[in-house]
């Protein structure tokens, strides 16, 4: 995309450079990086206070320090302010944002402005999770992090706390799906000329890896948190042993979420470590095929052992037997991994920094979690430790002494790139063993009170129970943690204030990134770098790559008047008012407020209409930035839908399991005999011909022929228009047939399922309305057929989900269960 | 190289059918969902109804992705994309309706499968 | 070599030289009563063997983790700008599949005896002679009831020794979970939904539970008590229970205070066999008999008893019993009544 | 015992006419096989005359259902793999591109249409009249097990082929269609596993040679499908994924090359021969 080239500034400002303001509506994806990790530290102080007050509140028995209501919420709060306001947010949002593009020769993400959308739905979706703080009946949320169905229901947890909790989470579902959107398309379609897939840093194989995993694994949570919603608002009874329901389905629906997530957290960190330990061993990465494919492997795996959390419901021997073998079948990878770092470090040149230390420190703490995770696999004995101290420690080895070790490894790696200045190595160092110490004395007795039958969760216990010595020497060592902690917050202050300026490369590093002067300018690089190699800028600086191929540069300085233009995207306001829109809307939810819904509403229907009309392109906001194609050719935003739609592929299969499980389970209520056959067999067919008249206005539109382009486009509108009428009619009919929202477990899935469908092929109707207009405005010619495609591949997916729906609902009707 | 032309380009790669074969697939699909019907309808049929309900879904389910969907003509990048997000639903389908209605309730099979693993029990 | 070696700092070998001590302390600890490790049923041994061994292969994977560890780093190393360059060696076919095969083997070796033991534990029916237990959660206190005998008690479970005991496990209102460390693993009691599971204990003793999955409020107060008996003391334990409850001679301050009882909301929730018909609350017809009150957080004394009586949320929170206003003597009377009913 | 040493009739045709077929087939082209071939197909052979020799007697002949599934697994992965790598392009070239076959070919080894076929000759076979009639009837077991050979040379086309005119699939592509293989492996593993009661009547009457009821032999064939024949694909996909990584690393794109052609460049795997 060579444009008539421009000039470039003869000297580059750092990203940081600008007014406070220029914060606020950045879509630059280092600037929304900073922000994410300036939230994510904030709410790491939160959540570590929090870890504090439950650690005074054990430290002795029969302690008053805390009431249970408190203790509850405490405990509740840490382990959802950890995982989904810390870990995750410093993992994708902060490290992954600000390092992806630079690792692989990008100037942004695919989308820069979804991208400052999810950080400020992000935020919304934080501080909506603490909002419970400031009404009298709310409270914190105070079912755990796992908020187990039935005690999250109404009948249970009266108040508005679960309320904040649901929806909050909801919402940083959807921040975090887009994410997950974003990263996916980058490296998909991003990556620099030459960099193959077998040629990308292992960070960014692991946030491939890992936004795959976002994208297939959140929508359960997202229909088992819909379904509580309309438990709790509506009265239906998707969790409650009423009308043959089970809370069970909220565990399965979580956990289908759940253990992804671990490795949600889990693999950027792996990423993490497979970059810094070469570095710092002066080695390339030892066995890369198959510490990728060792990824991918743990990815597919673990959506196969999520029954793994739940061998004590009574699932029975079959299930339980085949749920071991998967996990258990998950350690051969990860073993793979940890032998692999260490035969990385086996025979290099260690250069001894805090970054290092933290990762070494990492290989030892983690194997000791995933030793101790072999024995949650081993059902028996897992039904001793389940819901023991034992877990508590098994996990922290994982997501403490694994995750965060890797993210205080990477901290101290990357904080030169991100804040062009030096941190002090001695108090890193002090810091690490101060880690160290505070980690195990804290965590590793904890294996002890879990064998000695200690239970999680509970605000007290006996003072005859014999945990009270090994309580007590935790919450010390905690305190030793927390004080490490402080340290780096110290470390932190200091280096902004007048740490020493950090060249470009200080740790003569191998990946991209340290290609380009730190802090990196706005645009990353001046020109595209093309790659002919792993570790490419290790092969720069030395000549050969880890593969022997000589490796060519281009980055760094401009090539003799080859200069390409360099277009940024304009910054955006909004996303932070569509937040903000986001924000009113649910908190009128849970208060019944309608006014606020409504107000809430226009802010976040003009806000996303804004957006849409933002760019003078209309939507196709085209990346001059972009460096190359990875995605077989395929457009980006072509690249992003697909993903969307796999997604959105499970979202439906999940309601859909849901429908054929509860509808075997359904008792009283008419049954599924009450629905019209003819009826849905016509909209099957006006949705089937909908399809046909949006390819041929497809069609029509690469054509360049403008009037059949039109009509076909209204044509298809009417007929979606027409299924919509259908639907009204049948479902008031099914309604006189005495057929509720609430009458039985088929009639709430029936409509939740169809219902929800109904909305998709409404959103593809405004869509498409919105292409029409476009269309009469002469604005829709040849060359932007691709808007028309991608409006296309989100009807006829529309499309094919009624298919899978009129078999399974509608014709399988006589069928009763599996 | 312009966007325009850009596009241009990738349109010539990735060549689209035209009309008549859109039709052509309308037709199919539209003859499957008259099968479909008829299975339902038809009592005779009703011991193989839920085997060839699916197929013939499935062929509808093909027929539009892989058409109007341009998976056949696009690259492997996106059939892979949803080809492994489908494999992951119908994992989940599937083992959801597995774990709800046969293994949670009734344990016919364990009888066999306990006495082959535990042959002194 | 070695000197190098000892200049080293030993950053590796920091959490071990933690772990170990530690390790010994504890082993060396009291016996806790939830203690896993004291296994005293078959269902608890199974595990416990089971334990046992992994634990030992895991230490073995440990080892060689980090020895593999301490020679990369500390041996096989070099730090840099001592001259020779690193090596560039990033594969090895023979030692990838090692460690590919390696940890198969193992888990292999893990795998057979867990699903051998899955299958032992949950047995399709039944097993012979069993003694059927019903176990129903309330939050947060443990109903017991003996299907085919009136016999129903609270936070207190009798059973015999060298019998299977079939536990059926109900829940009255949230997902609870049933453990006693000594007797066996959890096992989740849920709404609508009965779950089993059976072990033969064989030591007499007593033995702590506690519900092990997180209940609301006063999840950490809803413990229990397991008493095996002989043949000979379950047999007294249930001749006993099976009797009607003590009636208080007339004029004493249990006669007075079972007057108080028979009139007071009290009856709205327990039960007394002939008195009253209340369920929300566990069945009062043998208090005296147990020795706990509250969900096993009280010893059943007068004292305790009479504190529980004035303040049930003020010791349990979140608790369903209102605290009804008795005090002095009348409070007195009624805590003789219950005391009287053994 | 004696049952492990017999060799059927049939078997024993099958293999000798293949083995003729195989060394004419040479002969025609005045070309040495090699080593490593002639061994493959020795494999082969061997694993062929087992499978329609003593498995057939015994899961079929002696009621182990085991063994029937055991020999099934052999007749669809192992044998037609063996073959493709015994069989060199140049023998295979002449007779592949001949004016009948050609067509019929080119059709049968599109990826679709291959996996189509498989799945369907696959499940139909399993399904209970089927492989009931089939048991009773030589006459019907043979031809269906020829079948599945067939069929597994097809299944196995666009993963393996040697031949450049009907050319494999590129490694990402080869991935997911094995992948996707695991779908029909399932679907027939799984409600044969789960089954309420003994599908085959065939295989309902005792005793059986280790003296497993049926319902329990029916179990063990289920799992051994769903479990080997799950593995065996996946390690053949995670093979193919290494394969595929070597080729990412070794291909040397020049830097000069345009950028996009250079990255749509997805050799197939023939590419570097």
């Amino acid at each position: 995309m060579a444009a008539q080239p421009k000039a470039i500034p003869a000297e580059y400002p750092s990203y940081l450079k600008g007014d406070p303001i220029s914060w606020l509506n950045t879509i630059d994806h280092k600037r929304v990086g900073v922000l994410y990790g300036v939230s994510a530290l904030f709410f790491m102080m939160l959540g570590g206070i929090e870890a504090l007050l439950i650690r005074i509140q054990l430290f002795e028995p029969n302690n008053t320090f805390l009431s249970a209501h408190v203790y509850n919420q405490v405990f509740t709060m840490h382990g959802t302010t950890m995982i989904f306001l810390v870990v995750m947010p410093l993992l994708l949002g902060f490290a992954a944002n600000f390092l992806v593009p630079l690792q692989i020769g990008a100037r942004d993400v695919a989308f820069p402005r979804l991208n400052a959308l999810s950080f400020w739905i992000f935020l919304s979706g934080a501080v909506f999770l603490h909002m419970g703080w400031f009404w009298h009946h709310g409270g914190l949320p105070d079912a755990g992090w796992f908020g187990y169905a039935n005690l999250t229901e109404r009948q249970y947890t009266p108040g508005m706390a679960i309320d904040f909790w649901d929806i909050g989470l909801l919402i940083l579902g959807v921040s975090t799906v887009m994410t997950g959107l974003n990263f996916f398309t980058t490296i998909v379609t991003m990556r620099a000329p030459g960099m193959t897939y077998m040629r990308m840093p292992m960070f960014v194989w692991s946030i491939l890896v890992t936004s795959i995993l976002i994208l297939l694994a959140f929508p359960p949570l997202t229909v088992g948190l819909i379904f509580l919603f309309m438990d709790r608002f509506f009265g239906t009874h998707y969790y409650q042993a009423v009308a043959g329901a089970t809370p069970i389905l909220w565990q399965h629906l979580f956990w289908l979420f759940g253990h992804p997530e671990v490795y949600i957290m889990a693999l950027p960190a792996f990423g993490m470590i497979s970059e810094i330990i070469p570095t710092f061993s002066r080695k390339p990465l030892f066995g890369y095929p198959m510490m990728a494919y060792s990824l991918i492997l743990i990815a597919f795996l673990s959506y196969g052992v999520w029954g793994h959390h739940m061998f004590a419901t009574g699932m029975g021997p079959v299930a339980d037997a085949t749920f071991a073998i998967t996990s258990m079948l998950i350690a051969i990878p990860t073993g793979i991994k940890i032998f692999s770092w260490i035969a990385t470090v086996w025979g290099g040149s260690l250069k001894m920094t805090t970054a290092f230390y933290f990762a070494l420190g990492f290989i030892v703490e983690f194997t000791i979690g995933g030793l101790s995770g072999i024995m949650h696999a081993a059902v028996p004995i897992d039904l001793q430790q389940t819901d023991s101290y034992f877990v508590v420690a098994h996990f922290h080895y994982v997501l403490f002494g694994g995750v965060m070790f890797a993210i205080l490894g990477a901290f101290y790696y990357w904080w030169p790139k991100v804040t062009g200045r030096m941190l002090s190595e001695k108090l890193g160092k002090v810091q690490f063993w101060l880690t160290v110490i505070g980690f195990n004395g804290t965590f590793f007795p904890m294996h002890f009170l879990g064998t000695w039958g200690m239970p999680r969760r509970i605000y007290t216990y006996g003072s005859g129970m014999g945990w009270t010595f090994w309580n007590q020497f935790e919450t010390v060592s905690a305190f030793i943690l927390g004080f490490a902690f402080l340290l780096m917050f110290i470390n932190m202050l200091r280096s902004l204030r007048d740490g020493e300026i950090a060249p470009a490369d200080p740790w003569d590093a191998r990946t991209l990134e340290w290609s380009i002067p730190s802090p990196p300018p706005a645009f990353n690089f001046v020109t595209v770098p093309s790659v002919s190699g792993r570790d490419a800028f290790w092969a720069r600086k030395y000549g050969t790559g880890s593969h022997g191929a000589a490796a060519v540069a281009s980055a760094g300085d401009p090539p003799n008047g080859e200069a390409e233009a360099i277009h940024m995207p304009e910054p955006s306001f909004f996303p932070i008012v569509l937040a903000a829109g986001l924000l009113l809307c649910g908190l009128g939810v849970v208060v019944a407020w309608w006014r606020l819904i409504m107000a809430g509403g226009v802010i976040l229907f003009l806000s996303i209409i804004g957006m849409a009309f933002q760019y003078p392109t209309f939507g196709q906001h085209t990346h001059e930035t972009e460096a190359a194609s990875g995605g077989g050719g395929e457009d980006l935003r072509k690249v992003g839908l697909w993903a969307f739609i796999g997604s959105e592929s499970v979202f439906f299969a999940t309601l859909i399991a849901t429908f054929m499980v509860y509808k075997s389970r359904s008792m009283g209520g008419p049954g599924a005999d009450v629905l019209e056959i003819p009826l849905t067999s016509f909209s099957t067919f006006i949705l089937l011909m909908s399809s046909l008249l949006m390819v041929l206005a497809l069609a029509a539109t690469q054509r360049g022929d403008k009037t059949w382009q039109r009509v076909w486009l209204a044509g298809t509108v009417l007929f979606g228009l027409i299924f919509l009428g259908d639907q009204a009619y049948e479902f008031t009919s099914l309604y006189h047939h005495g057929l509720g929202f609430t009458t039985d477990l088929f009639s709430q899935c029936f409509f939740t399922l169809v219902g929800f469908h109904g909305f998709h092929v409404f959103i593809g109707v405004v869509w498409l309305s919105v292409l029409l207009v476009v269309s009469f405005m002469d604005r829709l010619p040849k060359s932007r057929a691709l808007s028309v495609e991608l409006a296309g591949l989100y009807w006829h997916f529309v499309d094919i989900v009624w298919v899978v729906i009129f078999t399974l609902v509608y014709l399988m009707q006589k069928v009763k269960g599996a | 190289m312009t966007a325009e032309a850009a596009v241009h380009e990738q349109f010539e790669q990735h060549v689209h059918p035209g009309a008549s074969v859109y039709v052509t697939v309308a037709a199919f699909l539209v003859v499957l969902t008259a099968l479909e019907i008829t299975v339902f309808y038809v009592q005779a049929l009703a011991p193989v109804m839920i085997p060839l309900l699916l197929i013939l879904s499935a062929a509808k389910f093909v027929l539009v992705a892989g058409f109007y969907m341009h998976l056949r003509y696009d690259s492997y990048v996106l059939t892979s994309i949803f080809g492994f997000a489908l494999v992951i639903a119908a994992v989940l389908l599937i083992s959801l309706l597995l774990l709800f209605t046969y293994l949670s309730h009734h344990l016919w099979f364990a009888v066999p499968l306990a006495r082959i693993l535990l042959p002194g029990h | 070599m070695r000197a190098r070696f000892a200049q080293r700092k030993l950053s590796g070998l920091a959490p071990l030289m933690l772990a170990l001590p530690a390790v010994v302390a504890g082993c060396q600890r009291a016996n806790p009563p939830m203690n896993t490790l004291a296994p005293k049923s078959d269902y608890a041994n199974w595990i416990y063997s089971l334990f046992v061994e992994v634990t030992w292969l895991d230490l073995f994977v440990l080892g060689i983790v980090v020895v593999a560890f301490v020679l990369a780093v500390f041996v096989f190393s070099r730090r840099a700008g001592e001259g020779e360059a690193a090596s560039e060696t990033h594969t090895d076919m023979r030692l990838e599949l090692a460690w590919t095969l390696g940890p198969a083997f193992i888990l292999l070796l893990i795998a057979i005896p867990t699903i051998r033991t899955i299958f032992r534990e949950e047995p399709p029916a039944p097993p012979a002679d069993s003694l059927k237990v019903t176990v129903i959660a309330h939050q947060w206190w443990w109903e017991f009831r003996y299907p085919g005998t009136p016999i129903v008690t609270a936070n207190e479970l009798h059973i015999p020794e060298h019998r299977p005991v079939w536990v059926s496990l109900r829940s009255a209102d949230v997902i609870h979970s049933f453990w006693v460390p000594a007797l066996g693993g959890k096992r989740d009691v849920i709404p609508g939904q009965v779950n089993h599971m059976w072990f033969i204990a064989n030591t007499p003793g007593e033995y702590y539970g506690q519900c092990a999955e997180f209940c609301g409020d006063s999840h950490a107060n809803m413990r229990f008590r397991v008493f095996v008996d002989t043949p000979a003391q379950f047999a007294a334990w249930e001749k006993a229970q099976e009797a009607p409850p003590v009636q208080p001679a007339a004029g004493t301050r249990a006669a007075k205070g079972a007057a108080i009882f028979a009139n007071s909301p009290c009856t709205a929730c327990h039960t007394i066999t002939g008195v009253s018909k209340g369920y929300i609350g566990p069945n009062l017809t043998h208090l005296a008999s147990r020795t706990t009150i509250a969900g096993g957080i009280m010893k059943n004394d007068p004292k305790d008893l009479k504190a529980w009586i004035e303040n049930p949320v003020g010791l349990k929170p979140g608790a369903n019993m209102p605290a009804l206003g008795l005090r002095g003597p009348e409070l007195d009377d009624l805590v003789a009544y219950l005391g009287s009913l053994k | 015992m004696a049952q492990l040493l017999y060799i059927t009739p049939g078997a024993a045709i099958a293999v000798a006419a293949l083995g003729a077929i195989y060394a004419l087939g040479a002969r025609r082209a005045g070309r040495a096989l090699g080593r490593d071939r002639k061994i493959m197909f020795g494999w082969a052979m061997v694993a062929l005359l087992l499978a329609l020799g003593p498995m057939d007697a015994i899961g079929v002949g002696h009621r182990f259902f085991l063994v029937h599934m055991i020999e099934h697994f052999t007749l669809t992965l192992i044998v037609p793999p063996l073959l493709i790598l015994a069989t060199p392009d140049w023998m295979l070239r002449p007779w592949m591109l001949s004016r009948p076959l050609r067509p019929v070919l080119a059709l049968l080894t599109k990826p679709l249409v291959a996996f189509l076929f498989f799945t369907l000759l696959f499940v139909g076979a399993h399904d209970p009249l089927i492989l009931d009639a089939a048991c009773h009837r030589e006459a019907l077991r043979i031809p269906i097990h020829l079948l599945f050979i067939v069929a597994g040379l097809v299944m196995w086309w666009p993963v393996m082929s040697p031949l450049p005119e009907f050319p494999p699939l590129s490694y990402p592509h080869q991935i997911l269609y094995v992948f996707l293989l695991l779908i029909p492996m399932t679907a027939v593993a799984a409600p044969i596993t789960l089954a309420h009661q003994v599908l085959y009547t065939w295989y309902m009457p005792a005793p059986h040679p280790l003296g497993l009821t049926p319902m329990e032999d029916q179990v063990l064939g289920g799992l051994f499908m769903w479990i080997v024949d799950g593995l065996f694909l996946m390690c053949v996909f995670s093979a193919i994924f290494f394969r595929w990584s070597q080729q990412e690393e070794g291909s040397q794109p020049g830097p000069g090359a345009p950028r996009r052609a250079q990255l749509r460049a997805v050799p197939t795997p023939h590419a570097r021969v």
